[in-house]
């Protein structure tokens, strides 16, 4: 049996928690073994450098992303031997409180599900081609903005 | 030659375009391209891809790649 | 109002993305507040120091282990500024692929959740009176131990 | 002076006890309280608490205390 990883990048809204017990509840992961599962979820806040902020609007380059993030899953799979690798990131129109990322390690042990876990999201927020828009809930009219820094 | 040329985000606003298609024999690296379909300097920040990974704007291209220019990215 | 976190030790099975959605749907996050959350769920192996493990049998010091974590938690979520933690720890008998422990931890950026995820998670392994036992599935009869060291 | 002391795990079978009542005038610390109730030399890994808190063996205890003894902790 052939595992692979799951890395999608998704329209639509998904929750976090549901798409973590179906992975579990699928045949990746052999019940028994593995120890520990580290997981980040980023959310969108409704506030963004000082400013209140009333959507989201993430642009990624189609293709490329999911190549870049297969890669580096691999690699950071293979040096830290780590069993399984869940991400979903999502894009286009997004709102306050929405999931926009869920990177899930899984590991016979805590630190290599820790640190890839950490690194894969580090890796993402600096590399994968993903771009943010924000609208800003402005007294008089809606502001657009393109964030131009990694928070 | 045949180069499919992207833009991405803030810049693909501010040049007006997304997609673009080059043909010529006159270019060698993304450099030549970037000269090829705008007047405007490139940002200091300005990332670019080449068949789907980051490469530097020396770059050699060949005929069907497709190419990629876009500010830093900020996903997550 | 005053949030306060869960800390709790639980004689039962429960289900780790289960407990995650209903206490991120509770009151104690205000939507829109969080940008981030780092979880960690250990569950049992079936293997333990190259041995077939068939049950843990998992006892703790109750009243001081969760007034441990709980001054733990606080510490950590007043020094990180996190919003919110949730711990749930099992204990009594429990079976391979039954989550021991989850570990969430929520925070407006990501470092302070991932890094307040890890470090309760080292304190609960190294401090908090819990105790383990194995019983192995050797070939003659059952064999019981008690596990002597940090995993 | 009345202190409850509790035992746990390993040690708590090795002593055949889990909880014991010690009613005496006669000790001050924690060590006292382990030679009042075993004959036994404490383990080297052995860990100790005064009222749900980690101690050395040389705290004092009081009347109505709790006091505990346990190998090394291995939860999570």
């Amino acid at each position: 049996m052939v595992v692979k990883m799951v890395i999608e990048v998704r329209s639509q809204p998904f929750d976090p928690w549901v798409e973590l017990a179906r992975f579990q509840a699928g045949s990746h992961l052999v019940p028994g073994s593995y120890g520990a599962c580290a997981t980040f979820v980023g959310t969108m806040r409704d506030f963004n450098q000082g400013e209140q902020v009333e959507t989201l609007f993430l642009e990624h380059y189609s293709g490329m992303t999911e190549k870049l993030l297969e890669q580096q899953a691999e690699k950071i799979k293979s040096e830290k031997k780590l069993l399984d690798f869940l991400v979903i990131h999502r894009v286009g129109q997004i709102h306050p409180n929405d999931p926009i990322v869920l990177v899930a390690a899984w590991s016979a042990h805590r630190a290599a599900a820790f640190d890839g876990c950490r690194e894969l999201m580090e890796y993402l927020k600096s590399q994968a081609t993903f771009w943010k828009k924000e609208t800003l809930d402005t007294e008089h009219e809606k502001e657009h903005r393109w964030v131009d820094n990694i928070t | 030659m045949t180069i499919t040329v992207r833009f991405f985000a803030s810049l693909s606003e501010q040049l007006g375009m997304k997609e673009i298609t080059v043909e010529t024999d006159s270019i060698q690296t993304l450099s030549d391209v970037w000269a090829r379909v705008t007047d405007q300097t490139p940002p200091d920040s300005l990332l670019c891809a080449r068949n789907h990974a980051y490469v530097t704007f020396d770059t050699a291209v060949q005929d069907g790649d497709e190419v990629a220019f876009f500010p830093p990215v900020n996903g997550g």
